[in-house]
């Protein structure tokens, strides 16, 4: 059951599998393809040193038997200076790439973001031209291709590390601190990432859904998430609606347009129009919302989600208005 | 030898019981009255306060929800402000872990919302037994000393216990252990 | 009536007297009070080894629970404590101790002494690390253990974020590691620096003793910070400091800046004793003096000095200025210069001399091919931008295993083979030494090597489970196949100790043919390690000897403990000096510090009271005996 | 940082005298005391005479009341003819006492029954700031959101509008207005995250005329084509939502707790609204309008005139809640009609009230969490290091959360052309943290310790010359000021200690003339009255309690600093120097 539950996890970030979504390889950002390059360089360079040193091994290792360091002294110094201009070389080289990384946030007006990372979700904050226009989300990011984005990283708790391996390098998020990092998205896909600084007991559990999108695809998102929650339209997600805003649900969750306005869990408003649950733990469905809410604690043990202990006739008509929430 | 008893003292004290234990359907029993006419007590203790108040990741829980559910807006970090001091011996409602729970899940008349399907059981009892470190009233060795905002009181691993003094006597007096 | 080696006191006769004197009381109390350093040695190379396999079982739990995605074997809790205890344990009370205890073994055979400098010192410091590391374990089997990572960052670490009392019983047992790992040092340098023997100049030392010296002072540097952090921590958790609160103008990178100074040099306390290793094996199966002696020296101090300056490389991803962060990109790849250069000596000493395979060789020939992938990938991730890709991903779980496992873990192997010779009399197999050394080595590269990749297809460290379908799953179940033979591997290795210890094929005192003086005396040494005080010539005084007798020193009392002082640098003999004799009071001090250590998880004023058994204790532990007949002047022969 | 340090040069480099005389305040004063700032200009100053600096060292009890309420007793009591009314604090009893008799025994009492839950939504003890009488009726707000008319001759009921809901965290604490037939009441509950309002009832029947909210659109703002702000930041359509995260306004605070004024020659009534929610400010980027502000609206519609923000996204619960004194005031030679106010940020403006020009803006105490108002602008200048962060301890910020002065009202004497302010000298270290929003729970997230600041003393009595813009004398107080002034024309100044001293200060010289020290603390306002008998008399309400008094009221545990919102670090000494329990004092000359 875990399996077909967790590979739907990835079918729900991608229709060709999930190999990739949180990998260095297939580049997707400006960071990763400048990665790729001096990787490259350092792979060469490294490899080459390590063939001289597995051939000189391998030549004392058949010599055995003679005699004599006839040359030795010369080829030690030799050796002394090749690796030294090397590593010059390589610190050189990553130097000039950490530059030039350290200035793709310039290129072009930026989208701004607020992350804040919590045990064990990511609250994420669109900062608008005004404080009006802000958008708030949970553990999914959309990006617009080809233009930076400006990532604020906080931390509510302890330490985290932001990262989504096709875009950027990490950057940690410091309690008492404010840290930043820019992306240059260069290819249309969904990502994942992943928190990178051990967390505590569900640190495996608090990944981040980037979805990397045209900007005019951007925009409408932004406006569709800018809107209050839908109301609901059947006696049942009424019921749903009213559980929710006046239970337990309504003492952490927030829904725009409703009198639940709680911020210590990820905003609900348009939960059913992210790809995941529980940060990246279960693909959004029906069923996936069945089981986290059901039994928040066998899913993802430890986290700050309470096991409630809905009724059956509760619990349908709370995922029946969860999953209007578009 | 005695190290090893130390610790072996330490077992349920950290283990981290994620779902908690929930409440049968009577929720808590305990009186909050402390007058029984023809004589009587409150009654034996929940056994269910032992288990919270004497495990340091229910309290820690309890530490949070403190905060996140605006306990710590009307109680301070147990002065009080809206609400009463609960780091004193006083206890209008009694200071006994179920008493506790019960004030929670009940509310009170002059004041204290009722919790009732805000907050599950187990999120409850997990309150009150960190409520109960404000008052130095849980073992030394499952309370924490600070918490990462504002320096305010005296650490609870050190601060000498007040026991409830008008709770009823069958009330728990002085740390659990 | 005083009597002293010499002429007239030689053989079977000075062999009684010496017997007489440097031997412990029989019995439990006599074994509990001993100073021998060989004995002290033994147990804690013995208890070194036992934690190796504890922590390498938790090792195959972890790998066995991420063979596969979504794993339900054990719990995220039980998994956090598991790899923490494993890294914990593995760094600090096998990684490090390990090479104190071979150094304490040899040290003072490999430089001619009768004993080691401060000997009930390093008793005392033997049962702090045994004391540490059973409060350790203890706290784990009642699920006290901690589970914040053996790096411990606050604020997970913090009173908030770790409830009860998992992080103070880690936070201790550093201190107990600490404190041992001090005196050990303390020991160790005195007995390098005033115990050589005659003639043994600086430039004459092993390699060995020149990697323990080193060793010895970067201990005593860092281990201070780390002790003080642990402490920060300890007094942040117990009386509400606020030394790592943001709120209150405590700072959580203060931790980090802390951890790491510690944790940067703790690499090279663990690599550069096993260079020592290398050096001496290499050495006598190439049957050649170390090409290259003074580089080899230089690059060790070298490598002491810059492994101080490279801390910040593992906080790249903090945020700190960019400047600072190339700087120290720089200074870490500075490091490698020093590696290059030995790990060049090495194969031109091979290449020069006259190598032999045996067992030993072999784990050289494996460190070489490992340690330099480890070291390469360690260049690749001290670019700053590598190695914001890189960082806490399996890619650096795989580097560091390459250089912990392929730079130390191979030597120490080779060496206890090396060595077992000398401290049991007898061989170990050379069957099954071979069967070990291949099926570590092709399995130790079949765990790890697969780890680069599932890094740079981004797994991150530290994860109890991951998804399904993300690539990880092949190269994960793979990963758990070369951890069991790693711990088949294992278990043949300590079959062939336990078997050899018993059956082994008896040695004399130099079965390889070595040229240090630890192989000048019978094997095992008795319990004064030499009849007479050796006088060394050159670096090589055993194949300067060829096989004739050493020139010797004597003059020494042998009716009391007593040892040659000689000069720092020249090694002249300056004075005799008495050696402490066997002692319960290390004993009984170290239960004393043990009981205030742990008292102070639970109440401060543990420091306070307990403080009083430890006064006695150590009052108790120098009281001085008698003193020494005035007017004595050594006697040199 | 440059630009805001030569902004503060030219705020202050402007403080030049701005006027040299007062005119005189609109009232005409018949002995009568029937609201709570004696008049609509809000001067608290008393035409009588009888008292003046040479007798009122004579000045003996004449009568004394229990109210047998052991909380803060803040109100001012009303004299109506030959009847005198308290309102209590919770449960917000009214007691009317007859004047004409020997020892005024109570004639009547009206008990409004009020819910004991609004105890638990009330932030800063169940207090009650006073009645207002009109037209034979009493009007005053109840704590469980009540608005009721009783007949001041019998005390029956007229009538009762419930206006606001204890679940939602909304209770009312403040004194009604009644002007052109219509009750002006406001809700309190910012640290609940209730969203503030200001509503006009119809004086006979209780309904609601109109009512504007303090956030959100304009049309529940009232604002409308007559909104005409002074400056450019506060023009723009529905600034109530854009200065706001999306539905931050909804709980956005902004409660009109405070004091109104009235000039009934421009018809418009002037309030201010209080802070915004919750306190921890990163939670609410944005101006946060219209909160921590002054509005002037049109009487009879509700519809806004102007509009000014004392503190633009205000960092340090500085509610702009405070009374406004209006006077006409000879500002370079011509008179204008302005309105003066002693802020909570620590500033002293002199407004002009037709137009909401600032036309001066001075510190008037110890002050560090500002550099200055930018006069151009209008703008605070807030002090970068004392910005507040989430997740950080700020220390030393003055003044205090409960501002330079808090609601404790000033009194005005045209005599001496001096205003006397009763305030604070506190500074507080102040920990934001995440608040989590749950309705009718407290929305602060901050962690806040005050103490004393500069000098030591907690409070000071300040005679402010608004024309010369300095102050004239000032008398350090060493607990925190929180009773109201009053001065006659007596050239006499009241106020009260909260360790119960009550003092007769030189209205010119701040000479201590006369002291009694009452049975408990001080917080009320004091007033002075013609009694049946011809005599001039003085009445105060003792009762500690209020947010600097919650240690005592509600017996907290002052070994918690952050006790009563971090009043209680401050108040630490309090529970040994008084005791709770209400009474009125009322003196005359023997």
């Amino acid at each position: 059951m875990t399996r077909a539950r967790l590979s739907a996890v990835c079918v729900g970030l991608s229709t060709s599998g999930c190999a990739g979504v949180q990998s260095i390889a297939p580049s997707a950002g400006a960071h990763t393809s400048a990665f790729n390059s001096l990787f490259v360089v350092f792979l060469v360079v490294c490899g080459f040193f390590y063939l001289l040193v597995i051939g000189f091994l391998g030549a004392a290792i058949l010599r055995r038997r003679r005699q004599g360091e006839d040359g030795v002294p010369a080829l030690f110094r030799v050796w002394v200076g090749l690796v030294s201009l090397s590593l010059v070389g390589l610190a050189l080289a990553s130097w000039l790439t950490d530059r030039a990384m350290a200035s793709y946030g310039d290129k072009g007006p930026p989208v701004r973001i607020r992350l804040t990372a919590n045990q064990w979700w990511w609250d994420v904050e669109y900062l608008g031209a005004n404080p009006s226009e802000a958008v708030r989300t949970a553990n999914e990011v959309h990006l617009p291709i080809g233009r930076p984005t400006l990532i604020e990283l906080q931390s509510n708790d302890v330490i985290h590390s932001f990262w989504v391996p096709n875009l950027a390098g990490k950057q940690d998020l410091i309690p008492g601190r404010t840290e930043d990092i820019a992306l240059l998205p260069r290819k249309i896909g969904v990502f994942r990432g992943q928190c990178a600084e051990f967390c505590g007991a569900q640190h495996a559990h608090m990944a981040l859904t980037v979805v990397v999108e045209p900007e005019a695809q951007f925009r409408s998102w932004w406006r569709q998430q800018q809107a209050e929650a839908p109301a609901p339209r059947t006696p049942e997600q009424l019921a749903g609606m009213t559980y929710v805003t006046t239970r337990e649900c309504a003492t952490c969750h927030a829904i725009a347009g409703t009198t639940a306005s709680a911020s210590v869990a990820p905003d609900l408003t348009h939960i059913a129009s992210r790809k995941t649950i529980a940060a990246g733990t279960l693909p959004m469905s029906r069923g996936g919302l069945y089981a986290w809410i059901a039994d928040p604690q066998g899913v993802k043990p430890g986290a700050h989600m309470p096991y409630i202990g809905l009724e059956a006739r509760q619990l349908d008509a709370v995922v029946a208005y969860l999953e209007t929430l578009k | 030898m005695a190290v090893a008893l130390v610790l072996l003292s330490a077992c349920d004290r950290e283990a981290r019981e994620v779902r908690g234990k929930p409440l049968p359907e009577t929720a808590v029993a305990a009186q909050t009255s402390q007058l029984f006419p023809a004589g009587g007590t409150a009654g034996p203790i929940d056994p269910r306060a032992k288990m919270y108040e004497g495990n340091a990741y229910h309290i820690a829980e309890g530490g949070r929800l403190y905060r996140q559910m605006n306990c710590v807006g009307c109680h301070a970090n147990g002065g009080g402000g809206m609400g009463p001091a609960l780091m004193d011996d006083q206890w209008r409602y009694g200071g006994r872990m179920d008493q506790i729970v019960a004030s929670i899940d009940q509310g009170r008349p002059n004041g204290m919302p009722s919790w009732r399907g805000k907050l599950t059981p187990t999120q409850m009892w997990q309150l009150a037994a960190y409520v109960r470190t404000l008052s130095a009233n849980v073992a030394k060795d499952v309370a924490p000393s600070r918490s990462d905002t504002m320096s305010a009181t005296y650490p609870p691993t050190l601060a000498k216990p007040k026991p409830p003094t008008d709770s009823d006597p069958a009330a728990v007096k002085g740390p659990a252990r | 009536m005083i009597a002293r080696d010499g002429p007239e006191l030689q053989g079977a006769e000075l062999h009684d007297r010496l017997t007489r004197t440097w031997s412990r009381k029989p019995g439990l109390i006599g074994w509990l009070s001993t100073v021998d350093h060989k004995e002290v040695g033994r147990r804690y190379i013995v208890t070194a080894f036992v934690f190796f396999v504890l922590a390498g079982v938790l090792a195959l739990i972890m790998r066995t629970q991420l063979a596969r995605p979504e794993s339900g074997l054990i719990t995220a809790d039980r998994y956090n404590q598991i790899f923490t205890m494993h890294g914990s344990t593995m760094m600090f009370l096998f990684a490090v101790p390990v090479m104190d205890a071979v150094a304490i073994y040899l040290i003072p055979l490999m430089v001619g002494a009768r004993n080691i400098a401060f000997p009930r010192l390093h008793a005392f410091s033997y049962y702090m690390y045994l004391g540490g590391g059973l409060m350790l374990w203890i706290a784990f089997a009642l699920n006290i253990g901690p589970d914040i990572g053996w790096f411990a960052y606050t604020p997970l670490s913090g009173p908030e974020y770790d409830p009860g009392k998992r992080a103070d019983m880690w936070a201790q047992m550093i201190t107990f590691t600490e404190v041992a790992a001090l005196a050990v040092s303390a020991s160790i340098i005195g007995t390098i620096f005033k115990q050589r023997a005659p003639g043994m100049r600086l430039d004459r030392m092993p390699l060995f003793v020149w990697a323990m010296l080193v060793v010895s002072f970067m201990v005593i540097f860092a281990m201070p910070a780390i002790a003080l952090a642990s402490g920060f921590l300890i007094s942040d958790r117990l009386v509400g400091t606020q030394f790592f609160n943001p709120a209150e103008g405590g700072d959580p990178i203060l931790w980090q800046h802390m951890f790491w100074f510690f944790g940067h040099p703790e690499v090279y306390i663990i690599f550069l004793p096993a260079t020592g290793f290398v050096s001496q094996i290499t050495e006598t199966f190439s049957g050649r003096s170390v090409f290259g002696y003074p580089y080899m020296v230089l690059a060790l101090v070298a490598t002491g000095l810059l492994a101080f300056g490279l801390w910040v490389h593992h906080m790249f991803a903090t945020g700190l200025p960019r400047m600072g962060y190339a700087f120290y990109t720089a200074a870490s790849m500075t490091v490698a210069i020093p590696s290059g250069v030995q790990i060049f000596c090495w194969i031109a000493t091979i290449w020069s001399g006259r190598p032999r395979f045996g067992v030993p060789m072999l784990y050289v020939i494996g460190f070489i091919i490992t340690f330099v992938i480890g070291g390469l990938s360690g260049v690749m991730v001290a670019s700053v931008p590598l190695d914001l890709q890189m960082h806490d991903t399996y890619f650096v779980v795989a580097h560091f295993h390459y250089v912990l496992i392929g730079g130390a873990v191979f030597p120490l192997l080779g060496v206890v083979t090396y060595w077992f010779p000398k401290i049991t009399g007898r061989m170990m197999s050379e069957r099954l030494g071979r069967w070990a050394f291949g099926i570590v080595f092709a399995s130790f590269h079949l765990t790890f090597m697969p780890m680069h990749w599932t890094g740079l297809m981004g797994m991150p460290r530290r994860v109890y489970t991951y998804p399904a379908g993300m690539g990880w799953d092949a190269l994960n179940f793979v990963s758990t196949i070369g951890a069991f033979g790693i711990a088949i591997a294992v278990i043949l290795f300590l079959v062939n100790v336990f078997t050899s210890y018993w059956k082994g094929e008896l040695a004399g005192p130099n079965p390889w043919g070595g040229t240090s003086l630890e192989w000048a005396t019978t094997s095992p040494p008795p319990p004064y390690n030499f009849a007479h005080v050796p006088v060394v010539e050159s670096r090589t005084p055993l194949w300067d000897a060829d096989g004739g007798p050493l020139p010797v020193m004597t003059g020494l009392r042998v009716d009391e403990r007593e040892t040659l002082l000689t000069t720092l640098i020249d090694a002249e003999p300056d004075v005799r000096e008495a050696s402490a004799e066997p002692s319960i009071w290390p004993l009984l001090a170290a239960i004393a510090t043990s009981i205030l250590f742990v008292g102070s998880v639970f109440t401060p004023w543990a420091v306070v009271w307990g403080a009083i058994p430890v006064a006695i204790a150590l009052t108790a532990w120098f009281w001085p005996k008698r003193s020494r007949e005035p007017g004595e002047e050594p006697v040199i022969a | 940082m440059r630009w805001q340090m030569r902004a503060f040069v030219l705020a202050v480099s402007a403080a030049v005298p701005i006027a040299q005389a007062c005119a005189q305040p609109n009232a005409n004063d018949d002995g009568q005391w029937t609201m709570p700032a004696h008049d609509y200009a809000s001067t608290r100053f008393s035409r009588l005479d009888q008292i003046n600096r040479d007798n009122v060292g004579r000045l003996k009890l004449s009568f004394t009341f229990s109210t047998g309420i052991v909380k803060g007793h803040e109100a001012a009591p009303l004299v109506v003819g030959s009847t005198m009314y308290i309102v209590t604090p919770y449960p917000n009893y009214i007691y009317a006492l007859d004047l004409s008799q020997d020892g005024a025994p109570l004639k009547w009492k009206y008990d409004p029954k009020v819910a004991a839950a609004a105890q638990g939504v009330a932030c800063c003890d169940v207090v009650n700031r006073g009645a207002f009488y009109s037209n034979g009726k009493l009007f005053f707000n109840t704590l469980d959101n009540q608005t009721i008319a009783v007949d001041a001759a019998t005390g029956a009921e007229v009538w009762r509008t419930k206006l606001d809901d204890i679940n939602k965290g909304a209770t009312m604490t403040m004194a009604p207005l009644v002007a052109d037939g219509k009750v002006l009441v406001g809700s309190s509950g910012g640290e609940m995250g209730v969203r503030g309002w200001l509503a006009a009832l119809d004086e006979g029947s209780g309904k609601i005329a109109w009512r504007a909210y303090s956030t959100g659109p304009d049309k529940d703002v009232l604002i409308g084509p007559s909104f005409k702000p002074f400056y450019a930041t506060d023009r723009g359509t529905d600034l109530g939502v854009k200065t706001w995260p999306p539905e931050a306004w909804k709980i956005g605070g902004g409660n009109v707790w405070g004091w109104i004024s009235y000039d009934p020659d421009l018809k418009l009534v002037y309030y201010g609204t209080g802070n915004p929610g919750p306190w921890n400010p990163d939670q609410r980027p944005g101006d946060n309008k219209w909160t921590t502000g002054i509005f002037a609206r049109d009487v009879t519609t509700g519809q806004a005139r102007w509009y000014y923000q004392f503190s633009p996204h205000d960092l340090f619960d500085h509610d702009g809640i405070n009374e406004q004194i209006l006077i006409t005031m000879k500002i370079n030679g011509k008179p204008r009609k302005v309105l003066l106010r002693a802020e909570r940020n620590g500033f002293f403006y002199v407004m002009d009230r037709v137009t909401g020009q600032v036309i001066a803006a001075d510190p008037y105490g110890n002050l560090n969490a500002a550099l200055g108002v930018d006069l151009k602008t209008g703008r605070l200048i807030p002090n970068p290091d004392k910005e507040t962060k989430q997740g950080k301890v700020v220390r030393g910020i003055c003044p205090a959360s409960p501002g330079m002065k808090d609601w404790n009202p000033m009194a005005f004497s045209p005599r001496t052309g001096l205003v006397y302010i009763p305030h604070l000298n506190l500074c507080m270290d102040y920990g934001a943290m995440e608040a989590n929003y749950i309705a009718g729970t407290p929305y602060v997230g901050a962690d806040v310790k005050m103490y004393a600041g500069p000098g030591g003393n907690r409070g000071v009595f300040t005679a402010w010359d608004p024309g010369a813009r300095k102050a004239r004398w000032e008398i350090k107080e060493d607990l925190p000021l929180w009773s109201g002034a009053l001065v006659t024309a007596g050239d006499v100044v009241f106020y009260g200690t909260m360790d119960g001293w009550f003092k007769a200060l030189d209205a010119v010289s701040g000479k201590l003339l006369w002291q009694f020290k009452a049975g408990s603390g001080i917080i009320g306002q004091p007033i002075s009255y013609r009694a049946p008998d011809g005599k001039q008399h003085i009445a105060v309400l003792a009762g500690v309690g209020g947010w600097a008094g919650a240690v005592v009221a509600g017996g907290l545990d002052p070994r918690d600093p952050t006790a009563a919102l971090g009043f209680a670090a401050a108040t630490q000494d309090l529970p040994g120097k008084t005791t709770g329990g209400g009474m009125l004092y009322d003196f005359v000359l023997p």
